[in-house]
């Protein structure tokens, strides 16, 4: 049953590259519901796996599946919308490749076997790389080329984190299975040195997968370049699979009594990536490549979160689920935006609010929401890991947070206020519709919902997720 | 009914004194000068005109003249005249005393930019600026006062256990702070050095710039709030003076007038001796009688 | 406290319930209003109704299952509530008419959403009884009034401005959630009534941490910046709204948070006095050299908000010193100006929205004569003028009045806060003069005098709705200044649940309310006299009309009359090094000049500072690390490489 | 003391040396087929092996037909394809890189010297040749422009990974499914890489990356 959940649309992916466009449409509907409804099912009832050497429902993993899964399902029908108004002759294979690469990442979320993950992250890789150049543009090609080459390079090294990681279970001479539940049940006996030096190679290779400056040079190429549906996947469910990658490694080492080193080193990189993001987001000619930055910004407070433990830790889940949502819906409106005014260009995209003004409410509450305000769930998350490292003793990490966050939040503030009320154009090449309105608005409103109710299921599955390392949420 | 007779004593006297200035000017210029009962003639001859209004102007010009008046007559309410109680007295009082003074200036100044002439205009700006400056100073001499005395009201000042005079125990301070008023004096009431009211050229006239355009009673009201802010002023100076020891009821009031007589035959002395500063430096004598109370205050620090 | 929260929920239905009704643009409008005066009523009501209750009432919830969400009304509360249930139904009312028309529905229904959301977040604000309230309420305000800063987004000034504003309250939320994650770690408690038990150290990093945050929402100087570009960018009625009540709630956390601290060290007093002193001169001296009406106003806010922070200093200074009369005094005078500020504030940018929606004009040197043309506007106007010079007899001077008498209170006292007490005292007297030679020259340069400029089409003055706003205002600044005593006692009812009265103690305040009430009404006695006086006297005289007198000029024009700029530029130079003055002039070279020009501006120090000190380092330093992004893969690879080999080197 | 391993790593360390001077992209190709092969069979050779399981014959016969035959062939079809024939301006001239190749294997022997951990004879020399391999591949990546030459970088930093995988675990956990997912993931991914080179190459008429570097800030 579990497996079922990535099994399905690898097939039907394979399946989908040889169908005609019309009935591929129909199949990448079908299979993004029924994965959700298969994602809902196995959240709920918990079925047991059918190999447990490789694959394990954790409660980290079915986060992080849930989140895809429920993006997939509102970028799915955008897609298909968006693609017919690019008519594009290689259609079969974005559709083809949107399910594997949907697949890919649901292996990963599943993955309890390292190596079973890194295979699914290096799968995710070659998913979604002709979903980047599926426009055959010059800078597709290019944005392509540096995706697969340094995102192969950095998961290569995550694979020798493994091994190292491996290294420090036969030093410690017991004979347990090579998976994440039975590493965590051992950690206490594993090698602490091999277990260090695994981490900072899974941290290095999943990192660079995350977009964690400074391996983050691929990210604002490939999701600038990538039609916008496959940016918004891109962004709102791939990264979180790597970051899984490197939350359980982490998890490990905190469990190992090693969580004081890697904690440090992800408020580093974290902090790292807030900073160069704000660096690039000030004055950034282009909006996707903003965006692009902006999920930068966010990958760098969710490892924040993690590092500093406590409240961050619960603060970073939430981050993931809300940045997921707002991010995707901002790339989806932008694929709106790249549509109806041909250009990503932010100088030539003025005038949002008269010319799409649907389109413009949903990019400007999305910033909105990207920025850290109220009612969109980053305000609950920003300010809990700004507590948390408060609360946890990191003061000087909490100064550089507010203040790389205020950077960020000034380019982003400019450069959205221009785009959306700025001077008017004169025409619109492909005016709005319904069908490619509602998606990006419908994330929108699952994160004010979920910033106002959380429903007790997913609460369970947060604090089951981060209580493995000792995440309280009561001081 | 003491203290409304002292009053009304005042509101009565109060333009005699400037004809006092006016002749004391004209002794020194070798004339005979006018009579000293000038001012009220000339108050009786402007009751008696009508007006004469610029049709630039609103009600705001009707009001300015209402209002300085009405202020000073108010000030006046709070003033322990040769030491009698005042009709209205309370914590604070001096604060509310100088804040009327302030709404009269406010009123003034509206009024003249109410007839949109340049000249007027200008002497509205200057009389801003400069105020600004003088309500500065008075409170350093308020705050002066109050480490000495511990009172913020009028009356108690030269009232109770410790009135505040020069021929008291800390009268060496109380010199700074009489000649630091007596600069106040003349910059607050327009007179020579800082102003000119017997000038021809509007352009280096403050106050007299300002009321050109008023006529008749209006112009009445005007002169009679002036008189009556000038009394105040001299009637501080003249209780600080006052010795100790006066206390009966006639001979105290009449040794306060006489010392009044003293400070506008100052007044005339000064406006005689002295030509009118140039309109830059005049910032700089009122920082300076502010300079005087300030070294005052930290002078009472010290003693403390 | 049930009715407070009723009051919430009518006031945000006041936003919601308009949204569907647009396209009949009078009935939404009027919904809008009605259901926020309701609300704001309900909530008045419940005010009153808790007002003498010794409990403090509380209500609690749990958000998102773990975060606990808690709401208490106590005295402070209720005395910064009541400016906002009073102000909101008026300042909605006065946009009844303010707001255009002919913009697009759903802008004007969102603009009434914001606005109704930042009325609910700021009675939330002050509700907010732990962290997560408040820091919920916070940024709804924020959000809320950023929004509304962006009505006019098609001006680039506007968008520059509600992007400055955003990274202001931004910037300053993240240092006040820093500062309370400061005390939960300390105390372990997301509650604030637990935070009074954080060690002391903890709790000065905490106080100035959120003085900053606090501080910039407030306007002060020098963390300003963002408030006179934000108030002239907003509507008329916005602007009322946030500088009459949203600036306060600034105020309203630092006192929050000093009394939650119970820290009675000096410093804290001594640093809120300075700040006070600091904006109070200086904003009055800038609003002295602005010309855009709206902007000069926006200063003004900050040379109040200067006032009320003397006020709390010198409370506090009290406290420090135990001196239960300073601190009644000064708080009860930096509360009662909290109202007060609103109130005539309010009214002078509702006139200024008046002004600009009638000539289209918002800089003092175009405008003139308007006091014929527009006499309502005109006279509302002056009386606020008067209050915020604080003049008597209005309200102004009621909480300045308090104030001076807490400040020579503190002369009293030894060593450097004597000096600070008589520093505060200079402050306020300077401030005092400049205020209203500021507002002579507002009120006589806009509304004295002829036109400075031809008039394209006849002034009609501003409609009903905006009217009656004004009057409404003016009346209440009056009734504050003619009978003080109920509301300096409402005042000083603030620190009722924060200061324990000394035991057996008489009133602080002794009889100076009674006695400001009489002295006042005395002036007015006097006044009423001498004005029947003149009556009598002009009765059967002759008065004629006739130009005015040109001093000998002959052909004298509107033009000559004296300007903004040259009526404020001796008093502006006066506080030259902390004001910068940029003059553009052509001399003067040859025998026959021709055309000249002579042009000058107040630049804003502070301002300056931050671009230069701050700013153009960041976005040199930025433009510089570009390179970081070169686009050739080699180099990628190289920091993946550089990466691992530092960390394999570190660790 | 076991010569056949020895021998299979010292053709490796050479085949890394020969890759880093050669700028003949035939004989790139070559070398790195020589390398897979070796890489493939160094396992096998090693002492603690346990004998095969009928899967792990099936896998390394599959390892060997990947690595040495499969991959090599994509690339020989590539370079044909794109009929380049040297590497032109390297960033790194190729008697510099002989160095530098010279030094990763020092720099290997430091390293491996310094781990702390017993390692039988073999493994050590494992461990340098592995280590070597891997650094050689980063370096060829950063310091060459053509785009097949990062490929050829690319698949040298795998083999080392490999290498160091085997030289430190021992095989004691794999489980020849997984290996052979990992092993899957790099023929697809020499495969997508060489869709992209072909199109870089039909595109810009070379394949060299200095036309890459438009997408920057």
């Amino acid at each position: 049953m579990l497996e079922a959940i990535f099994f399905l649309p690898l097939l039907t992916g394979l399946l989908t590259l040889c169908l005609p466009v019309r009935s591929g449409r129909v199949v990448l509907m079908a299979v993004a519901l029924l994965h959700l409804g298969l994602t809902g099912f196995c959240w709920l009832h918990a079925p047991a796996p059918h190999l447990p050497t490789y694959f394990g429902n954790g409660p980290a993993g079915v986060l992080v599946l849930l989140v895809i899964s429920f993006i997939f399902v509102c970028i799915a029908p955008y897609s298909i919308f968006y693609m017919r108004e690019q008519e594009m002759r290689s259609e079969p294979i974005f559709l083809g490749c949107m399910q594997l690469f949907l697949g890919t990442m649901s292996m990963a979320a599943l993955a309890d076997h390292p190596i079973v993950l890194w295979i699914a992250i290096e799968a995710t890789t070659l998913a979604s790389a002709p979903l980047i150049f599926i426009n055959r543009s010059k800078k597709a090609l290019e944005a392509t080329w540096k995706y697969v080459l340094i995102c192969s390079v950095g998961i290569a090294l995550a694979l020798l984190g493994f091994f190292f990681i491996t290294l420090a279970l036969d030093r410690a001479g017991i004979d347990v299975p090579l998976t994440f539940s039975a590493l965590n049940e051992a950690a206490r006996q594993l090698d602490p040195l091999w277990l260090r030096t695994g981490f900072i190679f899974v941290l290095i290779g999943f990192g660079t997968k995350m977009g964690l400056a400074p391996m983050h040079t691929w990210l604002p190429d490939a999701h600038s370049e990538a039609p916008s549906p496959a940016s918004a996947l891109l962004s709102g469910a791939l990264l979180n699979c790597a970051f899984l990658g490197i939350y359980k490694v982490h998890c490990l080492m905190v469990l190992a009594g090693l969580g004081e080193f890697s904690g440090s080193l992800l408020i580093g990189f974290g902090l790292l990536s807030i900073a160069v993001a704000g660096i690039f987001i000030l004055n950034q000619p282009d909006y996707k490549r903003m965006l692009a930055y902006s999920s930068i910004e966010n990958m760098g407070v969710i490892a924040l979160g993690i590092g500093v433990g406590g409240l961050g830790l619960y603060g970073a889940m939430l981050h993931l689920i809300h940045h997921s949502l707002l991010k995707s819906s901002l790339f989806l409106s932008a694929g709106n935006l790249v549509l109806g005014f041909g250009t990503k260009l932010v100088a030539q995209c003025g005038g949002m609010a008269r010319l799409l003004p649907r389109t413009c409410l949903g990019f400007f509450a999305g910033f909105l929401g990207i920025s850290g305000l109220p009612p969109f769930g980053i305000f609950v998350s920003e300010l809990m890991i700004l507590t948390g490292a408060i609360q946890t003793g990191h003061p000087i990490a909490a100064g550089l947070f507010i203040a790389a966050l205020v950077l960020v939040v000034a380019g982003f503030a400019r450069i959205a206020t221009d785009m959306a009320f700025g001077p008017v154009r004169e025409e619109v090449l492909v005016p709005e519709q319904t069908v490619r309105i509602v998606p990006p608005l419908a994330l929108l409103a699952t994160s004010v919902l979920l910033c106002v109710w959380m429903p007790e299921p997913l609460y369970e599955t947060i604090t089951s997720t981060i209580a493995m390392i000792g995440g309280t949420l009561h001081g | 009914m003491e203290s409304v007779l002292s009053f009304g004593l005042a509101l009565v006297l109060a333009p005699l004194f400037p004809g006092i200035i006016l002749k004391v000017k004209a002794l020194f210029a070798g004339k005979q000068g006018p009579p000293l009962l000038i001012k009220y003639w000339t108050l009786a001859k402007l009751l008696r005109k009508g007006s004469v209004y610029s049709t630039s102007t609103s009600f705001v010009f009707r009001l300015g003249p209402l209002v300085a008046c009405a202020t000073a007559i108010a000030a006046l309410l709070f003033f322990p005249f040769a030491g009698k109680a005042p009709l209205v007295s309370f914590h604070g009082d001096v604060i509310v005393l100088f804040y009327l003074l302030g709404l009269g200036r406010f009123f003034t100044i509206a009024a003249a930019l109410d007839t949109g002439s340049p000249f007027e205009g200008m002497g509205a700006a200057r009389e801003a600026f400069f105020g600004t400056l003088a309500e500065a100073a008075i409170f350093a001499v308020l705050i002066l006062f109050f480490r000495l005395n511990g009172s913020l009201i009028l009356a108690g000042y030269f009232t109770g256990n410790q009135p505040i005079a020069i021929a008291g125990p800390q009268g060496a301070l109380l010199i700074l702070a009489v000649v630091a008023l007596f600069m106040l004096l003349l910059a607050e009431n327009s007179r020579v050095p800082v102003d000119d009211p017997a000038t021809h050229l509007e352009l280096t006239m403050i106050h007299e710039v300002m009321i050109l355009d008023h006529s008749g009673p209006d112009l009445a009201l005007i002169e009679l709030g002036a008189f009556y802010k000038l009394f105040l002023y001299a009637a501080l100076i003249a209780s600080l003076l006052k010795p100790a020891g006066l206390a009966g009821p006639f001979a105290g009031t009449l040794a306060f007038y006489a010392l009044m007589a003293v400070v506008y035959v100052a007044i005339g002395i000064t406006e005689s001796l002295t030509a009118r500063l140039k309109m830059n430096m005049v910032p700089k004598y009122i920082l300076t009688s502010f300079a005087l109370v300030f070294f005052a205050i930290i002078l009472t620090v010290e003693i403390a | 406290m049930e009715l407070v929260l009723t009051a919430l929920g009518l006031i945000l239905a006041g936003g919601l319930v308009p949204l569907p009704m647009q396209r009949w643009s009078t009935g939404a409008r009027a919904t809008h209003i009605a259901l926020l005066a309701a609300g704001c009523l309900t909530g008045m009501i419940g005010l009153f109704l808790t007002w003498n209750q010794e409990a403090i009432s509380a209500f609690s919830c749990t958000w998102l299952q773990v975060l606990p969400l808690a709401l208490a009304l106590d005295s402070l509360t209720a005395v910064f509530l009541l400016p906002v249930f009073l102000l909101a139904p008026i300042v909605a009312l006065y946009g009844y008419q303010y707001l255009d028309r002919d913009v697009s529905p759903w802008q004007t229904g969102a603009h009434q959403l914001c606005f109704s959301l930042l009325i609910a977040a700021m009675v939330l604000v002050t509700l907010a009884d732990n962290l997560f309230a408040f820091a919920l309420a916070w940024e709804l305000m924020s959000l809320a009034s950023y929004l509304l800063v962006l009505y006019d987004h098609e001006h680039e000034e506007s968008r520059r401005a509600a992007t400055l504003y955003l990274l202001f309250t931004q910037a300053g939320a993240l240092m006040i959630f820093a500062a309370f994650g400061l005390l939960f770690q300390a105390t372990g408690s997301f509650t604030f009534a637990q935070w009074g038990q954080a060690p002391h150290a903890v709790k000065l990093t905490a106080f100035f941490l959120a003085l900053v945050g606090f501080g910039s929402k407030a306007g002060v100087m020098p963390l300003h910046i963002w408030l006179p570009h934000a108030h002239p960018a907003a509507p008329s009625h916005v602007s009322a709204l946030m500088s009459g009540v949203m600036i306060k709630m600034g105020v309203y956390g630092l006192l929050r948070l000093y009394f939650l601290l119970d820290e009675p060290a000096p410093v804290l007093a001594r640093t809120v006095l300075g700040l006070g002193m600091i904006s109070g001169v200086l904003g009055v001296a800038y609003a002295l050299g602005k010309h855009d009406i709206k902007r000069l106003l926006a200063y003004h806010s900050i040379e109040n908000i200067g006032i009320i922070l003397i006020g709390c200093g010198l409370g506090m200074l009290g406290i420090a010193s135990h001196n239960p009369a300073m601190t009644a005094f000064g708080f009860a005078g930096g509360l009662l100006h909290v109202l007060n500020h609103a109130l005539f504030k309010s009214l002078l940018f509702m006139g200024a929205g008046a002004i600009i929606q009638k000539t289209g004009c918002r800089h003092l040197d175009q405008l003139g004569g308007l006091m014929r043309r527009m006499p309502v506007t005109g006279r509302t106007f002056l009386t606020g003028s008067v209050a915020i010079a604080g003049l008597p007899p209005l309200n102004g001077f009621v909480s300045e009045l308090l104030i001076y008498c807490a400040a020579f209170q503190g002369v009293r006292l030894q060593g450097p806060d004597a000096l600070l007490a008589m520093a505060a005292i200079l402050a306020l007297a300077l401030i005092g003069g400049l205020a209203s030679a500021c507002f002579t020259k507002v009120v006589g340069i806009v509304f004295l005098g002829e036109p400075r400029r031809p008039l394209s089409s006849p002034i009609a003055e501003s409609g009903l709705s905006m009217r009656a706003a004004m009057i409404v205002l003016a009346l209440a600044c009056v009734l504050i200044g003619l009978w003080p005593e109920p509301f300096i006692r409402m005042a000083l009812h603030g620190l009722r649940d924060l200061v324990a009265p000394a035991a057996g103690s008489p009133d602080p305040l002794g009889s100076l309310p009674e006695n400001l009430a009489l002295a006042t009404r005395m002036f007015l006695a006097v006044f009423l006299l001498l004005a029947a006086c003149r009556h009598l006297v002009y009765r059967n005289k002759p008065v004629t009309q006739g130009a005015t007198w040109g001093c000998g000029f002959t052909r004298p024009t509107a033009r000559i009359q004296y300007t903004g700029t040259s009526y404020a530029r001796e008093v502006v130079e006066f506080h030259q090094p902390f004001v910068k003055i940029r003059t553009v002039h052509k001399p003067i070279t040859k025998i026959f000049p021709g055309l000249t020009h002579y042009a000058s501006t107040v630049e804003d120090r502070a301002e300056i500072g931050l671009h230069r000190l701050l700013v153009a380092p960041i976005l040199r330093v930025a433009d510089k690390l570009r390179w970081i992004q070169h686009g050739h893969i080699q180099l990628y690879i190289g920091y993946i490489v550089l990466t691992i080999a530092v960390l394999l080197l570190v660790v | 003391m076991n010569t056949g391993i020895d021998v299979v790593l010292v053709v490796i360390l050479l085949s890394v040396l020969l890759s880093l001077a050669s700028s003949r992209m035939m004989a790139l190709v070559k070398i790195m087929a020589l390398q897979g092969a070796m890489v493939s069979i160094a396992p096998l050779l090693l002492d603690e092996h346990s004998p095969l399981s009928n899967e792990g014959i099936l896998f390394f016969q599959l390892m060997f037909l990947i690595k040495a035959a499969l991959i090599p062939g994509l690339l020989y079809l590539a370079v044909t394809k794109v009929a380049i024939k040297r590497e032109v301006e390297p960033i790194v001239g190729y008697h510099a890189s002989l160095v530098v190749g010279l030094g990763l294997i020092l720099l290997s022997a430091y390293i491996t010297h310094h781990l702390g951990i017993s390692l039988t004879g073999d493994a050590a020399l494992l461990l340098i040749a592995a280590i070597t391999t891997l650094g050689g591949g980063l370096f060829l990546m950063m310091s060459r422009t053509k785009a097949i030459t990062q490929v050829i970088g690319y698949l040298m930093l795998e083999n080392g990974i490999y290498l160091v995988g085997t030289a430190l675990t021992g095989q004691s956990h794999s489980i020849y499914l997984v290996e052979f997912g990992v092993l899957l993931d790099l023929l697809v991914g020499v495969m997508i890489m060489g869709i992209i080179l072909h199109n870089i190459n039909r595109t810009f008429d070379d394949v060299d990356t200095a036309y890459l570097g438009q997408l920057k800030d």
